[in-house]
Order: C-alpha cells, then sequence, then structure tokens
C-alpha cells in the first residue's frame, strides 16, 4: 500500500537470554513474523495480554529493539527509509519524524529537569533550534497545545499528578513535529477520570497535527474508542486485525473472541459471553508448536497442534490467522474434536 | 434489617509524615451484611484501601485514628469491637479468623523463601487445634478447589514458580482456608490480564455462594463491581460519597462524580458516545478541599455552598445513598412540593 | 548430581580468584625494592660478615631467583596450592613451619569474633529496625557508631591500660607465661580461653557496629515488605511474624557478606595483635609485614589470609544455595 | 480585615509551595537534610572542625613540630585561662607561670610549681613561629601569652604544644582522607563508569576483577608495601604514599556502587526517552546519568571519608604511616600507648576525643546525606 506509513513484512524480534556456558542459548522470541500495514493519519491499535509481544513491536518500530528478521519501512511521503538497514544519518533524521510516549508518567520525566527543559530536550538534541528564544518559544506552543500551564514550565515534576505528567511527557514527545508516535500504554496507569481527558487530547492532536498513532495497549475498551483499526497480538504473533467496528463487532478469531468475552460488562443483569480462556499465555522462550493458541483453545485440533496458521484474508482489511475460522463462522456451536 | 456482619462508623484516620497530619479517611460509615458483596470504588488516593486495612488493624504504625471511629464485627453472637483488640492474640479473629485479605499483587504477598504450604499449614494451625498433617490435607483440597492442577506438588512449591493467575488463586485458597466470614480483595484482579481476571472472578463468584462468606471487595474497575458486587460504596479523597445497590449506583448515580467516572468509562456496548472526562485533577491528599471534596472538579458546582459545607448523606426512597448539596436541595424541594 | 556441579563450578571458580589473588600478591611483592637474596646478605652483611655482588648473584641462582617473573610465580603458586611456601627470607626457616598453629589460631580468633558480632548485631538490628521507640532507636544507632569512631586499636589499648592499673596483669598475649611453650593440654586449652576473650572482643567490636547497620538497613527493608503485611493478616504475629518473615528472608544476603566481613576483621587483626602483643597469632604477621621486610613470609600470609576468604566464599555460595529455595531453584532447575 | 489577614495566608502558603514545586535537586536534598538534628549538629562540628584543621597555623600559637617546643615544659599540664584569682579579676584572662624543677627527691618526675603572683596574660594576634599558608610567610597567630608560653592542652614528651599539634592533625588527617577518598574516586569512576555503562562481558570481566581485590586483606597487604618505604624518604613522600595506599584500598567498594548506579539509571524511561531523540552517549551521561548519581556520590564519599581516617590512624599507630614532623590523629594517638602517659600525663586524651568527634560527625553527616540524597523515592508512587 502506498498510503502506509509503516509497514511491516515478517517482522520478528528475539532476544538472547544469559544461558549455560555451553550447549543451546535460549533465546526469546518476543516478536514472530509480524506483517502490518498503519495507514497514513490512522490511530492503528495494537491489543494483546502481557507477554504478547506487542510493547517490543512498538520498539522495534522505533528502532529501541533489534529487529532480528524481516523488514519494516517508514514512507511519510517525503522520505522513506528502511528501519531495519539505514545508516546513522537517516537514523538521527528518523528520531525526528517518529517518537515514543511511555506508559509510566512517573518514570519517564526526569525528576532533576524542569518541564522546560524535558520539553526543551528532543529540540536542543536534535539541533531543531538555534536560539533559547526559538526553543522557548517552540515549548511554550507545545505546552499550550497539551494544555500545560505555562506559569507551570519552571516547575519540577514532583509538583504534578500523573495526568499532567503524561501531558508534559505528550508535549516532549511532539515538539519534534513527528509524524509517527508510539503510545504504548500511554493512559494504563492512569486513572479512569483522568484518562478519558488524555485519551481526548491524544485525538484531538491527532487530527490537529495529522500524525499517525500506534496506540499499543491492554485495554480493549480503550482501543475502540481511540483507534480506527486494531490489530491483536498474542505470543509474538498477530492473530487478527481488521478495522476496529469490524473487529468489535465481528471477532474471527477464538482469542479476540475470548478477549472480548472477558470484559466485564457495566450491566449487573448481564453476565456476558461465557467464552472463558482457561490457563495462561505461554512462555516465550518456549513457545507451543504449531498454533500458539492451541493450548487455551477449545477449537483446537491436530492440524492447530502441528501448523502454524498464517494470516487469512476475510475481507478487505480483515485479516486472522486461524485453520478453523471458516468452519467456526458457518457454525459457531462447533465443538472441539 | 438483619445485624450486619461488620458496620464501620465515623471511621475517620490520617497519617503522621513529615508534612503533618494527612487524612486518608474522613467519616467513613458502612455496613456489610453476611454474605453479601460490598464493592468499594474509588481511584488513587481515595482511601479505598486503607479504609480496607483499618478493618484488620493493618495500618502502618503512623496511622492515628480518630476516637470516635468505631468498627464492630459480628459473628457467632458475639459483637466485637475491632479497635478493643489490643493483643496479638485477641486480633485472631479479624485476622486470618473471621476475616481473611487478599492483596493486588499476589506475588509479593507470599514470602519468597517459604513455599505456599508451608504458609498455608501455618495459617491453619495458628486458627485452629488441628495438626500437621490435617492442615495439610485441608490446604491441598482447598489448592484444588480453586483449580490449581497438580495441588500435591504445588503445595511444596515457592511463590515465583506459580504464574500470575496460579499465584492469585493461590492466594484466595489460602484465605478461604480457615473458612473467614468476610473476605477483603484488595484489587485482586488489577495485576492480571482481561482473561485471567476472568477466571479469578468465576472463582471468587463460586466460593462465596459455596462458603457463603461476604466481600468487601476493592477496585477502580466499575465492571468489575457490576459482575460481582451486590452493594456499592464509591469513595473520593477519604469520603464515601454514595453507596446503595449495584444497579441503582451504575444505572441511576446519584452524585455527580459517580456520573462523571460513568461518563468517562470507555464501553464497548457503545462506541459512538465520546468519552467525557471529569475535569481537572484529582487534588493532592496534602491540600484536600474544603467543603465538598469534590467541588473542585464538580460541573454541577453550586459555589461557595460546595466549598464551606460538608455535605451530609440523604437517602432517597429506594435507599440509595448520596452525599451531595445539590441532590439535597432536590429531595428538599420534592418533599416541599409533595 | 546438579548440586555437585555447582559445587565444582563454585570450587572451579575459588581456585581461579585465588590464582588471580596469587598473581596480585605476588606481583606486588616483586616490585618491592630488593628481592630475597639481597634482603638476606644485608642482614648477614650487618652481622658483619662482608658481602660482594657475586655473592648476592649466587645467592639468587641458589634461590631460583635468576629464572624468568612468569615461570616463578608458576612455581609459587603451584607449592603454595600444597602448602609450601618455601623459607623465608631471614629467618631462614620452613614458612610452613613457622606459621604452624599461629595461622589457625589468627583464623580460630577472627571467626569467633565474626560469629560474636553477629551475634550481637542480628538480635540488636533487628531490635533497632522494628522498635517503635524513637529513643531505643536512636540510642542504638548512637552506640553503634560509636562502634565505628573508637577504633579497636585505641578500645584495646584502653581495656589493657586499665587491667594493668587496677588487676596487675596486662592481659596480653595468648597465654599465660607458664603454657606459652607447653603442649596442648585441657589445662594449656583453659588457659588459652581464659585470654582469648579479650582479642576476640576488641576485634568484635567494630564488627560488631558494621554488622548491626547491615543487619538493621536488611531489616529496615524487608519488614515493609507486602508479604510481611499479608503474614500479619493472616494472624501471624509476635516473634513468630518477626523471625519466621523479615528475619529469614534478609539473612541471605548477610550469609552474602560474611567473608567481607572476615576480610575487615583481617585488616584490624594485625593492630590489635601488636597492641595486644598475641605473639602467637597476628603479631608474627606484622613482625613479618612491617618489621623485618620478609617478602616471602609476607605473601604467604597473605595469600593465606586471602584463601580463608574465599573459602568463606566459597562455602556461604553453597549455604545460601542450600537454604534460598529461589537459588536452588535456579541451579537445579 | 480578618479576610485580608486569611489571603495573606494563602498567598504565603501558595509561595511556599510554588518554591517548593520549583525547587531544584540540590533544594530539595538541603530541606530534607535540615530536618535531621543529629545530621545538622554533625555538619555543624564537621564544618568548625575543618576550619580549623585549614587555618590551624593560624588559630594555635607554636609550630607543631620539634621547633615549636618548649623545652622548659616537658609533660606539661594544660593551661587553663582565667579572669579571677585570689589576687583579683582581670578583663583579659591570664595563666600562671611555671617552675619546674626535678631531682633525685621527686624520683626524677617533674614537678611543677605554679607562681600565682606571675600572670601571663593573653594577647591576640601576637607575632610568633613562622608558618606558610596559601604560599606565603606569616607569623601572626590568633593569641599567645605576653610572656612566657601557654599550652591550653598541655605538652608532650619533648615539650610540643598539644593544642597546636592537635590542630594540625586534623589537617593531616582530613588532607590524607581527600587524597585518598579522591583516588579511590577516580578509580572507582573509571572502573565502575566502564562497567556500568557498556554492560555486558566488559562488565562481568571488570567485576570478576572487583571481587577479586575485594578478597585481598588489603591493610595486611599494604601494611607489607609500607614497611619497603625506605626510610630515606621525605616526610611529604611518606604522606603522598599513604594516601595512595587508602586510595587503592577503597576503590573497589566505590566502584560497586558508581555501576549500580548507572546500571540503574541507564535503564530508566527518562533515560531511553533522550536516546529516542538521538541523544548520543556524551549528552546522556551529562544530562541525566551524572546529576542523578553525583548526590549518591557524594554520600558515598562522606561515608567513605571515616574509612580513610581510621586507615590512616590505624597506619599511622603502628608506626607505618606518617612520622615527625607530619604529624596525624595517628601519630597523636600513638601517644596514648603509653602507660606512663595514662597514669600520669591524662591530657594527651585530648586529641582522642577530638579524633572520636570528627569520625562521629563525619559518620552522622554521611547518614543524615543518605536519607536526604533521593528526594524522588516517595514521589515514585
Amino acid at each position: 500500500m502506498s498510503d502506509s506509513i509503516i509497514s511491516t513484512d515478517d517482522l520478528s524480534v528475539h532476544f538472547p537470554l544469559k544461558g549455560p556456558l555451553f550447549g543451546e542459548q535460549p533465546v526469546v522470541r518476543a516478536v514472530e513474523g509480524v506483517s502490518v500495514d498503519i495507514g497514513k493519519g490512522s490511530f492503528y491499535g495494537l491489543v494483546g495480554e502481557s507477554g504478547s509481544g506487542k510493547t517490543t513491536f512498538g520498539r522495534a518500530l522505533l528502532r529501541a529493539a533489534p529487529i532480528t528478521r524481516g523488514s519494516a519501512i517508514y514512507n511519510d511521503g517525503e522520505v522513506k527509509y528502511d528501519l531495519p538497514t539505514m545508516n546513522k544519518q537517516a537514523l538521527t533524521d528518523y528520531r525526528k519524524r517518529a517518537q515514543l510516549i511511555f506508559q509510566d508518567p512517573y518514570a519517564a520525566l526526569s525528576p532533576r529537569m524542569t518541564v522546560r527543559d524535558i520539553i526543551a530536550e528532543p529540540l536542543e538534541v536534535m539541533g531543531l533550534t538555534k536560539t533559547r528564544e526559538e526553543t522557548d518559544e517552540r515549548v511554550r506552543e507545545i505546552a499550550a497545545k497539551c494544555r500545560i500551564n505555562l506559569e507551570h514550565l519552571r516547575r519540577f515534576p514532583h509538583a504534578f499528578s500523573g495526568g499532567q505528567r503524561q501531558r508534559i511527557s505528550i508535549a516532549r514527545a511532539l515538539v519534534s513535529k513527528p509524524n509517527f508516535i508510539v503510545a504504548d500504554e500511554s493512559v494504563a496507569a492512569l486513572d479512569v477520570s483522568i484518562q478519558a481527558d488524555v485519551l481526548n487530547l491524544l485525538k484531538s492532536i491527532q487530527k490537529d497535527m495529522g500524525l499517525t498513532f500506534l496506540f499499543i495497549s491492554h485495554d480493549l475498551s480503550v482501543v475502540a474508542h481511540t483507534c480506527d483499526h486494531v490489530a491483536v497480538m498474542y505470543l509474538g504473533r498477530l492473530v487478527e486485525t481488521a478495522p476496529t467496528r469490524e473487529l468489535f463487532t465481528n471477532p474471527r478469531h477464538p482469542y479476540t473472541k475470548a478477549l472480548l468475552s472477558a470484559i466485564p460488562s457495566l450491566d449487573p443483569d448481564n453476565p456476558g459471553n461465557p467464552l472463558k480462556l482457561e490457563g495462561e499465555i505461554p512462555s516465550p522462550t518456549n513457545p507451543p508448536p504449531g498454533c500458539k493458541f492451541q493450548t487455551r483453545c477449545r477449537y483446537a485440533i491436530d492440524l492447530c497442534r502441528k501448523e502454524e496458521p498464517k494470516l487469512d484474508k476475510l475481507g478487505a482489511e480483515h485479516d486472522v490467522a486461524c485453520h478453523r475460522w471458516r468452519e467456526l463462522a458457518d457454525n459457531p456451536q462447533i465443538s472441539a474434536a | 434489617m438483619s445485624t450486619p456482619l461488620i458496620s464501620v462508623k465515623d471511621l475517620t484516620l490520617s497519617f503522621r509524615t513529615d508534612e503533618g497530619l494527612v487524612k486518608a479517611v474522613d467519616h467513613v460509615s458502612f455496613d456489610i451484611a453476611p454474605g453479601e458483596v460490598m464493592g468499594l470504588v474509588g481511584e488513587s488516593g481515595s482511601g479505598k484501601s486503607v479504609t480496607a486495612k483499618s478493618l484488620m488493624l493493618l495500618n502502618p504504625d503512623n496511622a492515628v485514628y480518630d476516637p470516635k471511629s468505631s468498627i464492630t464485627l459480628n459473628v457467632d453472637d458475639q459483637s466485637i469491637d475491632v479497635f478493643s483488640l489490643k493483643k496479638p492474640k485477641e486480633q485472631m479473629v479479624i485476622r486470618g479468623g473471621a476475616i481473611s485479605m487478599i492483596f493486588q499483587e499476589p506475588m509479593a504477598s507470599f514470602a519468597p523463601a517459604i513455599s505456599i504450604g508451608d504458609q498455608m499449614v501455618e495459617q491453619l494451625m495458628i486458627h485452629s487445634t488441628m495438626t500437621q498433617s490435617r492442615a495439610k490435607e485441608i490446604s491441598i483440597e482447598m489448592l484444588t478447589r480453586v483449580g490449581i492442577p497438580d495441588p500435591a506438588q504445588r503445595f511444596s512449591q515457592y511463590a515465583f514458580e506459580f504464574s500470575g493467575g496460579m499465584r492469585q488463586r493461590a492466594m484466595v485458597a489460602m484465605a478461604l482456608s480457615t473458612k473467614p466470614k468476610l473476605l477483603i480483595a484488595d484489587e485482586p484482579t488489577t495485576a492480571l490480564d482481561v482473561t485471567i481476571q476472568a477466571q479469578v472472578i468465576d472463582l471468587m463468584k463460586d466460593l462465596v455462594k459455596e462458603f457463603h462468606m461476604a466481600i468487601l471487595f476493592i477496585t477502580h474497575d466499575l465492571g468489575v463491581i457490576a459482575q460481582t458486587a451486590d452493594q456499592v460504596a464509591v469513595m473520593y479523597l477519604g469520603k464515601l460519597i454514595e453507596k446503595g445497590s449495584v444497579r441503582q449506583v451504575l444505572r441511576n448515580p446519584q452524585h455527580p462524580y459517580t456520573r462523571g467516572l460513568l461518563d468517562a468509562l470507555p464501553r464497548l456496548d457503545d462506541l459512538d458516545t465520546p468519552l467525557k472526562p471529569v475535569a481537572g485533577d484529582i487534588p493532592s491528599p496534602l491540600d484536600r478541599p474544603p467543603g465538598c471534596v469534590f467541588h473542585t472538579r464538580c460541573p454541577v458546582s453550586l459555589g461557595s455552598e460546595c466549598e464551606t459545607i460538608i455535605p451530609e448523606f440523604i437517602t432517597n426512597k429506594d435507599g440509595q445513598q448520596v452525599a451531595c448539596l445539590l441532590a439535597e436541595k432536590d429531595a428538599q424541594k420534592e418533599e416541599a412540593e409533595a | 548430581m546438579q548440586f555437585f556441579r555447582f559445587a565444582i563450578t563454585r570450587a572451579f571458580l575459588a581456585m581461579i580468584t585465588l590464582i588471580m589473588v596469587s598473581l596480585i600478591v605476588f606481583s606486588l611483592m616483586e616490585l618491592v625494592p630488593g628481592d630475597c637474596a639481597e634482603r638476606y646478605l644485608a642482614f648477614k652483611s650487618s652481622q658483619g660478615g662482608a658481602i660482594t655482588i657475586a655473592d648476592i648473584d649466587a645467592e639468587r641462582v641458589r634461590l631460583g631467583l635468576d629464572r624468568p617473573y612468569l615461570v616463578r610465580w608458576g612455581s609459587w603458586i603451584f607449592n603454595a596450592f600444597q602448602g609450601e611456601f618455601g623459607n623465608s627470607c631471614i629467618l631462614r626457616v620452613n614458612i610452613a613451619q613457622l606459621l604452624g598453629d599461629k595461622f589457625w589460631i589468627s583464623l580460630w580468633i577472627c571467626l569467633a569474633s565474626l560469629f560474636v558480632a553477629y551475634l550481637i548485631a542480628i538480635p540488636v538490628g533487628i531490635i533497632s529496625a522494628t522498635s517503635k521507640s524513637p529513643w531505643a532507636n536512636n540510642s542504638l544507632r548512637f552506640v553503634s557508631y560509636l562502634g565505628l569512631a573508637l577504633p579497636n586499636f585505641l578500645l584495646a589499648l584502653m581495656i589493657m591500660l586499665f587491667s594493668t592499673v587496677y588487676f596487675g596483669d596486662t592481659l596480653t598475649g595468648l597465654f599465660s607465661k607458664e603454657f606459652r611453650d607447653a603442649a596442648w593440654s585441657y589445662e594449656r586449652v583453659m588457659d588459652f580461653l581464659s585470654r582469648a576473650w579479650l582479642p576476640v572482643f576488641i576485634l568484635a567490636w567494630s564488627a560488631t557496629a558494621f554488622a548491626i547497620q547491615t543487619v538493621r538497613a536488611l531489616m529496615s527493608d524487608e519488614v515493609g515488605k507486602l508479604y510481611v503485611t499479608a503474614a500479619a493478616a493472616r494472624g501471624v504475629s509476635g516473634r513468630r511474624l518477626l523471625w519466621r518473615y523479615p528475619a529469614r528472608h534478609s539473612l541471605g544476603p548477610i550469609i552474602n557478606s560474611l567473608g567481607f566481613d572476615l576480610n575487615r576483621i583481617f585488616n584490624e587483626l594485625p593492630i590489635v595483635a601488636l597492641i595486644l602483643t598475641l605473639t602467637e597469632a597476628g603479631s608474627l604477621l606484622i613482625e613479618a609485614l612491617a618489621l623485618s621486610n620478609d617478602q616471602q613470609l609476607a605473601g604467604a600470609i597473605i595469600f593465606m589470609l586471602t584463601a580463608s576468604i574465599v573459602a568463606i566464599n566459597f562455602v556461604t555460595d553453597i549455604i545460601l544455595a542450600l537454604t534460598d529455595p529461589r537459588v536452588r531453584r535456579s541451579i537445579l532447575g | 480585615m480578618t479576610n485580608t489577614t486569611t489571603n495573606g495566608d494563602v498567598n504565603v502558603d501558595q509561595k511556599r509551595k510554588e518554591a517548593y514545586f520549583t525547587a531544584g535537586q540540590g533544594q530539595l536534598i538541603w530541606a530534607r537534610f535540615k530536618k535531621q538534628t543529629a545530621a545538622m549538629v554533625g555538619a555543624g562540628i564537621l564544618i568548625v572542625l575543618i576550619l580549623a584543621g585549614i587555618f590551624a597555623p593560624f588559630l594555635t600559637p607554636y609550630d607543631p613540630t620539634i621547633d615549636g617546643r618548649n623545652k622548659d615544659y616537658v609533660y606539661g599540664a594544660p593551661n587553663v585561662p582565667k579572669f579571677c584569682d585570689d589576687n583579683g579579676c582581670s578583663f583579659r584572662p591570664f595563666v600562671y607561670t611555671f617552675n619546674r624543677t626535678r631531682s633525685i627527691a621527686t624520683n626524677f618526675r617533674w614537678v611543677t610549681e605554679v607562681d600565682k603572683d606571675a600572670r601571663r596574660y593573653l594577647t591576640f594576634l601576637p607575632e610568633g613561629d613562622k608558618y606558610k599558608f596559601l604560599g606565603m610567610n606569616f607569623t601572626t597567630h590568633l593569641f599567645g601569652v605576653d610572656t612566657g608560653k601557654i599550652h591550653l592542652f598541655g605538652t608532650d614528651s619533648t615539650g610540643k604544644d598539644i593544642f597546636s599539634r592537635t590542630f594540625h592533625a586534623i589537617n593531616t588527617s582530613l588532607a590524607v582522607g581527600t587524597i585518598g577518598v579522591f583516588i579511590a574516586f577516580v578509580l572507582a569512576l573509571i572502573i565502575g563508569g566502564i562497567s556500568g555503562y557498556y554492560g555486558g562481558w566488559i562488565d562481568s570481566a571488570l567485576q570478576m576483577m572487583t571481587d577479586t581485590v575485594r578478597t585481598i586483606p588489603a591493610i595486611p597487604l599494604f601494611m607489607a608495601l609500607a614497611a619497603f618505604m625506605p626510610d630515606t624518604w621525605s616526610s611529604e613522600t611518606r604522606f603522598l604514599f599513604i594516601s595512595m595506599i587508602l586510595g587503592f584500598v577503597g576503590w573497589p567498594t566505590l566502584a560497586r556502587r558508581v555501576r549500580t548506579h548507572l546500571l540503574t539509571e541507564r535503564n530508566q524511561e527518562y533515560v531511553l526517552a533522550a536516546q529516542l531523540c538521538g541523544a548520543s552517549a556524551g549528552h546522556v551521561i551529562r544530562r541525566h546519568l551524572l546529576p542523578s548519581f553525583t548526590s549518591y556520590i557524594i554520600v558515598d564519599l562522606i561515608i567513605s571519608f571515616p574509612y580513610m581516617v581510621l586507615s590512616e590512624t590505624a597506619l599511622s599507630f603502628i608506626g607505618l604511616g606518617l612520622k615527625d614532623p607530619v604529624n596525624s590523629l595517628g601519630v597523636m594517638l600513638q601517644n596514648v600507648t603509653d602507660p606512663d602517659v595514662l597514669l600520669n600525663y591524662q591530657w594527651h586524651f585530648i586529641p582522642v576525643l577530638f579524633f572520636i568527634t570528627l569520625v562521629l560527625a563525619f559518620v552522622f553527616v554521611g547518614d543524615g546525606l543518605r536519607d536526604a540524597a533521593d528526594p524522588y523515592a516517595d514521589t515514585k508512587k
């Protein structure tokens, strides 16, 4: 697709583990063969439980995690970079165009720098502004956009609550005027009453500045409300991807279905769909053979235990990686063979 | 109404800190009936955990309870004043006897170098006169009951050898092994993945029925509350601001904070309504607003009245209680009209 | 089997450490101006004999000092592992024989001090970490700091002088005169014990101060952990809560640091020995190290001290692996 | 009226809060440090002692070496200045003149007779022994007496003024400690820094090395080395050599701490944020790593300082460290080993008190700083 700002093909990230001195070295296959296209200007959601590899995938796109295999192309219309092979100069330029918003607003801000210095740091490092006045102006501009009280710029982070800190963190990510932002669980640490505020801020900024977001979250309801396209990951693999509404009304992968049904409903009289998962996500050092979800899947058959399913197109933008999605779609009452 | 299992009255508690006394819980009162699941909802800093720990006198040493606070526990036709329990022997009833507690982080709440089984047996033997082998039998039974595979082998393992979900199951097994009348669950599912959370909630629901115990379920997640609780109490900055049955509170919230919380929550069954955040930030516990604690963020604040008058609880005809001046005025108006 | 492999690996690592240590010690002794041959002949000349360069060279060849550096180190370390350190430069006697019991007595005195230090420090540290009274806390802190500020050689001196003045006995030495050269017997042991308490006490003095700080810091950390609250919530209380939970869990790091605590005591041994004139123990050390410039003897002593620290570290590693399930599982899988 | 006052209060409160909100690391540490009484007292004493050490040549009346001795007042007791006696009072404090004799009748001990009629009045800023300060020669001292000599802490076996010696000894001990700490710190920073910043196999190798060095009992080893110090070395060379030895004893522990700080700090999210902006290693070190651990390093330095002083004292005490004319607290402590001193000339213990005070002050300040050094610990949830 030409209008993708990021497109990956078979992207894998493996981390070596400290193992015995001799013999086979254990490897964590955090991300394995993930292919996605993130459309320019989209709010792309990436969902998964802990250990699904979603954070690593996001970092790999920012070249903060080593890409072991596969390709990842960044193309914003102005420049085009092949992420795994780009040179130092290209990387420096890429840093201006792609940024990260962290999860923990407490850990992400240096307690020893004033808010102004924190937001100005990317400008200084990247050499985007020439004079201090210019830097200050840029900082004030972005701070206003993120609804940070300008009088607070000389304060230190310890003066702020979680929501305010997260806004500072957002301002820092935006100050270099990037095109692509990875927001890694950026509202997970916030209270519900603050969370909506930050989500709305992200949405409005995305519209204003025409950004593309990769929004990583474990919370399906948050994703449902903010993203226009969602990818579901399980144990380093992509299991299903579709436009948000399509995914939430018509989930195809048994894991997506289970994930959706696991969200407790706000209606006390509606206990929800009883499709509950047994067991827990296996360790990425020692993944099961075949389909990675087979150990917890009630529909798993021999084929699932032997062969890993490939992503199957079932609509223009809806892909699913399951051997049995057709059968299951035809007959939802099907039982495990 | 029958006698409540536990009755908390005017619980007020401050912490002695470098900055002086910091009020964490302010005149909190609620009852829990036997076999009832009470959901205590609140955001960070609302004092919900501190309230729960008060029931077991587990707050750290710098906690100062207001002398007017009272907690009464009614078990076996006996009425126990919790604050009068001074000696460890007397406190046994609220610590693992009639009340048990499970915590948010199952990993941190098991001693790392003592096997899960040893910790379970220890608790059973403290609270009864049974033999060690009997205690072990019961422990393994409990582990089986909460759905831990290979319980006999798991019995001698350590917390770090369990997965997150298994640890929380083991925690539940341990808490229930002494057959308490009240289980305090402090954010028991927050650290878990959704699919595991669903498993643990199911398990707890089953066990409530089976053991006929009451639960004080503390969480910030209204969805979890909707699926587990009978009664709900909402806390904000150390104050209880609304309580009632789970259906009343979630379907017909009276307090502007509860309403705001529900509006701010992204819901899967309604993707079109935009999220409405509660304006402003949660004030630091160091500077609690005077008057109604919520007035700094309240969209319907009455101005100076809300800034000075601390609202009292009023009860509507369905038994739903709310502490809000606006609701009070509306009620008075209705009364006058009637 | 797994455990056996672990023990072997650890032993192997300990050996490597010891070899590295020996290289450092040996090199430093080499760096010192003058060698054994010069030193002995200088000593001889001071006794009145005339010496020439040729004499020194002949002596060098006799002692094997003309061989290359690494070869000499190799043969030194090879012999050292067999407990053979050659002859003393000046005294001209076999070092192993010269040290004999003396080294072991010193080692036992140090170990006894370490034991005493923790015997006091564990309860005191626990009390000071868990006590609610600020008064008790502050005074314990002050006392333990005094243990640092009043160096033990000064303490030794004061005790000694005090006893000289008031009891007429200097309390020095490890044996009374009549037992100094006697063979080991029941009486000699008793005599030894009646005098050994003083060096043990004095060496334990600042070791205790250090140990209290360690125990206190570890306990304060552990007491605040959630599992302690959780245990209290289950009805565990009093001493049982304290010992079975935080105290047990802070034991690991304490065991881990024992080797380095012993090192600190070794650092103080020579000075204390000098004051208490413990000729049987550490003062031989001083004599060899400081007074007679005997590099062969000095090297041997330092090597043996280090070897005992390495040995302690090895033992604590094994103990830790046996007592801490986390370590145990990571070895045994 | 009442309203304005409350408004004023609110403003003051607001200002106080804003001051806290805009307070940097140093200010926060100071604010926390100030609250600890013991540490503040320790800091006060420490500053006084350090100043006393630095300005010792001026503050004390005599040369501390053999040149400044008082031949006529060997083993002399302290002179306590008085304002009043039987002969009346005086605005100027005075001491008495002593006449000392010894003969077979007195068992060859010095016997002192006080001549209460011969007062020696204290004078301020008198000219006296020559000393060098900041490279210049001075002869003015803070105080003295108009005739004869004054010995506030008495004199030692050769008649040297213990008061002067004590203050100079503080100076020397602090200087040895400072150089020792400095050497240890430079080594620690290089080795711990490389280890912590690069990690991986470099870290493992350096850790192995550090641990090996840590297993060698340092003092016996350096005693052995010190023993080979030629007697011909000048006192300055000895001084440098001892400082270096102390530095080499101290570095492994410090290096471990530096490494741990670096490792934890390097993995902070805000460091990653800077790296994701393309920040160079230099920028990360300058803006994040250094500011984050300078406070810890200062704490570590202060905590290790008393051990340097203690080790120096120990070495000097057994005669392997500093020797006259350089005198340190260790040299001073050596004097009290003599039973004769304990029985007859107890004023030799005065330097011991100074020594204990100095070490205690360091320990308390170090402790207070350690508690204050991480002002952000409780803001992290």
